[in-house]
């Protein structure tokens, strides 16, 4: 089961910013998204995940096997982090969350509430919860924002296991991320070109 | 599911939660109407069953906008909407978490407001009774108005401007039943359709805030 | 023993029993969450007392 | 000579109160038993109001404690602000329960009461009024205390509330006189307007007084304690996390 | 500081900003209390002027929210705090601002919501000039109530509970204006008293707001 | 005039973080502040910026020398770019904001609200705002989150020009600013050690 975006078309504020994107992953496979600010990598990212439709072209991988990490983290800032995760890990259907914890070094953490950690701790936190959704594919939005180099080379394991278990990961991001494997694509060549349309002359879609 | 409500149960209990905070809105209210309209225990008595529901409403009302805008807000609601749960799910258990924490409190402290409001002795039965049919309603329909002005900054108001005049038949038939009740006037008709609204919104409502909310997180 | 109240039992009676559940359920709470407390503040210190060695 | 502010020393409290608070214990017990017993049994019915006079023992002694236990926690919050002494915010934290308690036992008194004496649970009367509005106080200045995480923050919001609360409690009390002319007894220690009170009344009442005036120390003595240990805990939790 | 004032403006002009929902609100309750006690003008005409009173005040507090939350959420209350205004004037020109939003437009409505409760005619002048007078005080005493929640997630409701007892002093003389207007009795004193508390509350009150604020941003 | 912070220590919760921590700046002097996530930058800023009383020792340049830029930008997502950027300018009293918008490549976004900004160019306007400030001192926390590589490099220049301008910068950060000149301090090394007390004594700090 792999991923396969063709000739993707999306908008953001009824504009249309990105056009013919194509591309696949395959079981195991990371592709990096890069792109100068306001490209259009979050939307692209959003239309990937399902959370918006997309103008034309499609994404012939269901929701269902999509876990989506955006800038908001949906942490509950009076929930301690051991309850944050274990929400998230019932709603998925997946068992423990111990493991997660470990994983990405919060078991120190596991008992106090969320709205008490650093930038950065929270991140770690928001990323965590992509270990307990069990879903094949990981669509992350500038995931190491605030995080240390020790994090950031944590996280960076935590997505390779991913991918060695068959997993696939879809990044946008403006740093490295230390993973040299990955795929780059660079968003900037892909920038929406408005359809030419004399004065006076609009159709449907007004443009 | 349940997780779902043990979750909004217990981040409604915790600090800043709102928990008792609708019952103590409604408290309130009881005591500002007779600091404004004065003491006079007749004309007190006299409105009453309508200032009750009325109260129960707002203090219903005020709560709302709790139900989707912290979910929003921390981005957990593009999470759930992107989880292996039904979004109709989802809206009908927040609407059931909303009832819990609001609409049974207000039930429960019916009685206290009643007597602070010389409100006639025949009529408590009804006041409960019209309460516990009514508030869970009001919660759904509640839902669906937060729902649709999930996305906009502190909607709050303009949730209650469109959620008003969803909750009129409600209010007009329950204070109809509580107010019958008090002259010993026969409440059977009002009742059945205050049963009938509430049991009609439970089933179908929830559909329509899961549309709207999935619209709006696009 | 029971001083005869009257007409007015009911209300003598539960105007006692109320003001005296309130202030013993009161005084319970008190009473148990300082127990709580101290033996939640018992643990800790102990547990600190054998990090320190 | 010793200063007074050395008892808010936490440990100091703690040391003092480890003897004091048995003590006030059982004088509360048994001053409260006395009162009530000699109120109840022993007492004879008013020639108007029947056995209810009976109800004066415990709601005049618990309304004047609900007023009593706000302006003891005005003060602590005062020595608070100025002087920055955390007992004092505990103290005034573990004083707003009570203060809650007395209050709704002076109003389910009142209201008992009221049934025969008025004819009615209840009555916008200046007085009721205020009462319910202090009330009202209790219940948002314990609900502050209960959002608020940070224990010092909390204990400023508290105490800033606390003293405009004042304020405006004073003011309500004001408006609600000059708002409606009531039905409650006035000052004085009198039963029906006109007939001073009798001493066989006045006894077991000023009994009554003290013992809930004891019982109102102990528990803020216990209470405090709690508050302090909590303090405490939260500390070292904290500290231990941070290790 | 006047750019502090018309930024608030505009915001609470821009979508979403909540001008106009505190109208809309004090016109939604006129048309619910009818609703609820029925319509008999006698008895509409009696509760008239505390049912103005208490919806202008739950108007006032059911914004008091957007003072500090907004800007609070996005930083914009640290930077401000850092930035060369006494955070005492800010706190002020933003009560300003809440009552030019909220208070001034309930006076000019006030009128209307005074026809739909069959208001007694010699009272409309009362009722203008006490709201006029009074509003001032609930939006100051609102600031305060907003600066002491400000950290807290959606303090609403616990907003509510802590603004409402400090209220209650300006409910009852402001009413009383009204209703003793409404009788042709004299309403100098409780006129006086509610200026004076106008007076008093706008003049220490952001004292105390700037107060909490600091330690809330601490 | 220069920055000198002498021996501060800075707590969070009620806990202190650091201790002991001392430096200067002069004139025309940036100091990077690095440190592991969690480690107490932000606390440290908020304690230099005037926002939260010191446990101990002193900052000695009063807080109307310095602009502080947080995580959260103090943007209104309703307000045009140039309507935020004019609000602050009139409060800091500062009279032309047109420069800024230059400066930080904002000019062709002046007229967009806010809220349709993309994440980096909110970033932009945040920083945007420093500028109108006319403060000599800038503490900055993690500026340069979802910059890209082109926006770090123009902001960088934008901060290389204060700074010969008679300015100062103190940064927090995690990733590389290109500012080779700023002096580096880690503050690992000023975590705060508790004092060691007994069970069962405990005066006025309850530690
Ligand atoms: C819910 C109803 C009532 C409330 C909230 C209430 C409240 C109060 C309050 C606040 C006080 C003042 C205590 C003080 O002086 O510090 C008081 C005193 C008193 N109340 Fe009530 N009361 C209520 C009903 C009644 C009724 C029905 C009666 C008897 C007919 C009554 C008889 C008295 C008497 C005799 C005093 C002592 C007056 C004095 O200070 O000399 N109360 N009550
Ligand atoms: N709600 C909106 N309405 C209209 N336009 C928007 C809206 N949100 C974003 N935009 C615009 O759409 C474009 C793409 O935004 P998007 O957030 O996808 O960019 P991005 O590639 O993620 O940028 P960044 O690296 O800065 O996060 C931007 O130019 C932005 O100005
Ligand atoms: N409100 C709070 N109450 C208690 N502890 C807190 C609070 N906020 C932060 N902390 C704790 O204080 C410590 C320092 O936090 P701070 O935000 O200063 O870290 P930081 O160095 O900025 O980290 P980052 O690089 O992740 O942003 C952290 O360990 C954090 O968990
Ligand atoms: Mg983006
Ligand atoms: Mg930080």
């Amino acid at each position: 089961m792999g991923l396969r975006v063709t000739d993707l078309s999306c908008a953001r504020g009824g504009l249309p910013l990105l056009e013919g994107v194509s591309f696949s992953l395959e079981a195991g496979q990371a592709l990096v998204l890069r792109g100068p600010n306001g490209c259009g990598k979050t939307t692209l990212l959003r239309t990937v995940a399902g959370l918006q439709p997309a103008l034309a072209g499609q994404v012939d991988l269901p929701p269902e096997a999509i876990a989506y990490a955006a800038h908001a983290d949906g942490i509950k800032s009076t929930l301690s982090v051991a309850e944050n995760l274990a929400f998230w890990a019932a709603i998925y259907g997946t068992s423990s969350f111990e493991e997660a914890l470990d994983r990405m070094n919060l078991r120190a953490l596991a008992g106090r509430a969320a709205q008490n950690l650093s930038a950065g701790q929270k991140r770690r936190l928001g990323l965590a919860r992509l270990l307990v959704t069990g879903r094949p594919l990981w669509v992350l939005d500038e995931p190491t924002v605030s995080l240390d180099t020790a994090s950031v080379a944590l996280f960076g394991d935590v997505v390779r296991r991913h991918l060695q278990a068959g997993g696939m990961a879809l990044i946008a991001t403006h740093i490295d991320l230390g993973l040299p494997e990955a795929e780059i694509l660079d968003l900037a060549s892909y920038k929406a070109r408005l359809p030419e349309i004399g004065a006076g002359t609009f159709d449907e879609a007004f443009l | 599911m349940i997780s779902l409500l043990t979750r909004d149960l217990r981040l409604a209990l915790r600090a800043g939660g709102g928990f008792g905070l609708g019952l103590a809105f409604y408290l309130i209210l009881a005591v500002l109407v007779p600091l404004g309209v004065g003491p006079a225990p007749a004309t007190l008595a006299l409105i009453a069953p309508g200032i009750l529901w009325v109260g129960a409403l707002l203090a219903c009302l005020l709560s709302l906008d709790r139900i989707f805008a912290l979910d929003f807000e921390d981005g957990s609601l593009d999470l759930l909407a992107t989880a292996p749960v039904p979004l109709e799910a989802v809206v009908s258990i927040k609407a059931l978490a909303h009832w819990l924490t609001t609409g049974l409190p207000l039930v429960l402290i019916s009685p206290v407001m009643g007597l602070l409001l010389f409100l006639p002795s025949e009529a408590y039965l009804w006041l409960i009774l019209s309460l516990t049919l009514g508030t869970p309603a009001l919660s759904v329909i509640g839902t669906f108005g937060a729902a649709l002005t999930v996305g906009l900054k502190r909607g709050g108001l303009l949730l209650s401007l469109l959620v008003l005049p969803l909750y009129i038949p409600t209010l007009i038939f329950g204070a109809e039943v509580v107010s019958r009740g008090a002259q010993g006037l026969s409440v059977s008709t009002p009742l059945a359709l205050l049963a009938g609204i509430t049991a009609g919104a439970v089933a179908l409502l929830p559909f329509a805030s899961a549309l709207v909310l999935r619209i709006n997180l696009r | 023993m029971m001083p005869d109240l009257g007409s007015y039992a009911l209300e003598v009676s539960l105007a006692y029993v109320a003001s005296l559940g309130l202030i013993g359920l009161l005084a319970l709470w008190y009473w148990l969450r300082g127990r709580v407390v101290r033996r939640q503040l018992e643990e800790i210190e102990t547990r600190r007392g054998e990090a320190n060695g | 000579m010793a200063s007074f502010w050395e008892y808010a020393n936490p440990l100091k409290f703690m040391r003092t109160t480890d003897w004091l608070l048995p003590i006030v214990t059982w004088a509360a017990v048994i001053v409260t038993t006395v009162g009530l017993v000699w109120g109840f049994f022993f007492t004879s019915d008013d020639f108007r109001q029947g056995s209810t006079v009976k109800i004066i023992f415990l709601h005049v002694p618990s309304a004047m404690m609900a007023i009593n236990i706000w302006v003891m926690m005005l003060v602590a919050s005062l020595v608070w602000l100025i002087r920055r002494h955390h007992v004092s915010a505990l103290a005034a934290k573990a004083a707003a329960p009570i203060g809650l308690t007395m209050t709704l036992i002076g109003l389910i008194t009142g209201a008992v009461w009221g049934q025969p004496m008025w004819g009615t649970w209840w009555a916008w009367d200046p007085r009721l009024t205020s009462f319910l509005i202090l009330f009202l106080f209790y219940l948002g200045y314990i609900a502050l205390w209960a959002a608020i995480d940070d224990p010092d923050t909390g204990a400023d919001l508290t105490a800033v509330l606390c003293l405009v609360g004042s304020v405006f409690a004073v003011l309500s009390r004001y408006a609600a006189i000059f708002w409606n002319q009531g039905l409650h007894q006035g000052a004085s220690l009198s039963l029906a307007p006109g007939t001073r009170m009798d001493w066989a009344y006045k006894a077991p009442l000023y009994t009554c007084m003290v013992g809930f005036g004891l019982v109102f120390v102990a528990l803020l003595l216990a209470g405090t304690r709690t508050e302090i240990r909590a303090r405490r805990m939260k500390a070292l939790v904290t500290r231990e996390r941070m290790a």
